[in-house]
């Protein structure tokens, strides 16, 4: 099922910040699922929030009804998250974030994504608009995250009998 | 996909008693689980099971159908069945379905270890 | 916005549990924005999380890659959700649980949807599949749920000056 | 859709110190709630803002960048700004966005307090 071509969650939904929290909770949920833990839901899921905002903001320039599609694919190794718009096409190289060093409101979004998830990828699509590839992996020696073996073995080899 | 399952049963036995915990969300990716435990605590016939439901913020109907299960078997068993500190949302379920009546059900499990 | 024919939040997934707890979570938190309380929010993601289990377990016979399609809409007065499979038609009247009663393992969902949620209703679809269409309203007078005239009113509204 | 804004933003007044404690989840649907409250507070130029995020459990960068917003306007109104009772994710964030050393951050109110 992993590398299928049909995503295991493909959500619609509208550039508008009421549906970001419903975005956040639906990924992280299905990223738990997957094995990883509490610490790493929450980064996936604010690299997928910031970067709905971001389309909200610049490529929808905040217009509230732009078509947005959030897809979730299940790995052997980790999570797969593509995001798609009919928005504005920007050269991939522009989008970066402010130098940490200049304080100022804003200009971190997608810092945050890059730091957080471990492969970012930015395209324009063939016509209209923009997609965002966002893979992040299982780390191998965090024994609270999953890698393959830990997660197969069912629930007799973690039961504690006192 | 990755068949991890986030249900957590942990089995603790004293004296005839068995206490199960289980901690996460019950649902149908996981109620055969707990299923599976519970049958395997029925088989040695403890006086007393005593299911502990605290850290179960979550359980659907799926679930509700392994613990009317186990307490079918209890019975036949005379195994006494003690359902214990069901957070709210879990209760209501419970009352919705008009089974808080059946199971015996306390607040914590100090109470059901006394009955 | 409210009652166009674009749902809200439009997701596809397939009829394979480990996507229960992704449903329920998107459902909850989309919920909880329009303004019902925690304990409305676990009712109606139960109503989902019951109608997907009917669907993987009777519409597709456990089959874990049936197309389910959820979709979400935000009322003026609450909250409708539409699942469509395209799974086996039953007759809508056969669709029932068992007599309270009767107490066995099972036969409870369709009665925990039923008393959650205000409006329940299935249909087959024209060629293939089925609808359930679940709406449930705000509480009239529950200070804890929204109606719309408090919380239109903004954080002025509800800061507490000590 | 209702415009439903479940974040609450507390605010009490203690000599010359202004504590605001918010509640909810901070995301681009309600960080402008809360820059407007920040605004509001600031204007009539405390000595001392505490923020106090024990009741914040997710913040996004719409939300850091209001607080940023504010730490600017202390600065120029010789305001002291501190931030407490950060949970584990928001403190992360503060620290990916290195952010953490430009803020004056307490473990809890009571060491906002005494500063
Ligand atoms: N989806 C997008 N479409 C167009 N431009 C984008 C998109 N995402 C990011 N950008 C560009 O990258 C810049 C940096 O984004 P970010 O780090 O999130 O900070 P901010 O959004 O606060 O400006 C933005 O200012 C914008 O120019
Ligand atoms: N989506 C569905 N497709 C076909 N039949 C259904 C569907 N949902 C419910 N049913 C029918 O309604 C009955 C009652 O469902 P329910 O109350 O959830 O109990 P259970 O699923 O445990 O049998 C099922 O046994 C089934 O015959």
């Amino acid at each position: 099922m992993a590398n299928a071509a049909e995503p295991n969650l493909a959500l619609k939904l509208l550039s508008h910040p009421l549906v970001l929290s419903a975005a956040r909770a639906m990924v992280s949920a299905y990223a738990q699922r997957l094995g990883f833990n509490e610490v790493q839901c929450g980064q996936i899921s604010l690299a997928v929030d910031e970067a709905i905002c971001n389309i909200i903001n610049h490529g929808y320039d905040k217009r509230q009804d732009g078509p947005i599609w959030l897809n979730v694919w299940g790995l052997d190794d980790g999570i797969r998250i593509i995001l798609e718009d009919r928005a504005r096409q920007v050269d991939p190289a522009t989008i970066r974030s402010r130098d940490l060093d200049d304080i100022r409101p804003g200009g971190l979004g997608v810092h945050l994504i890059k730091e957080v998830m471990d492969d970012v990828r930015y395209e324009k699509l063939a016509d209209k608009g923009m997609r965002l590839t966002m893979i992040k992996f299982h780390a191998e020696n965090d024994s609270d995250s999953s890698d393959a073996s830990t997660e197969h073995k069912g629930t007799d080899e973690r039961r504690s009998t006192a | 996909m990755n068949d991890a399952q986030p249900l957590e049963i942990r089995i603790e036995r004293k004296d005839d008693s068995v206490i199960v915990q289980p901690t996460g969300e019950i649902d149908l990716s996981c109620s055969a689980d707990l299923r599976h435990e519970l049958r395997d605590v029925q088989r040695s016939k403890p006086k007393k099971l005593i299911i502990d439901l605290q850290q179960v913020p979550y359980m659907d109907s799926s679930g509700v159908a392994t613990l009317v299960e186990a307490m079918q078997s209890a019975r036949r068993e005379k195994t006494s069945l003690i359902l214990c500190s069901l957070q709210d949302k879990v209760r209501s379920m419970f009352e919705i379905a008009k089974l808080d009546s059946v199971f015996t059900i306390t607040e914590n499990a100090d109470i059901a270890h006394s009955q």
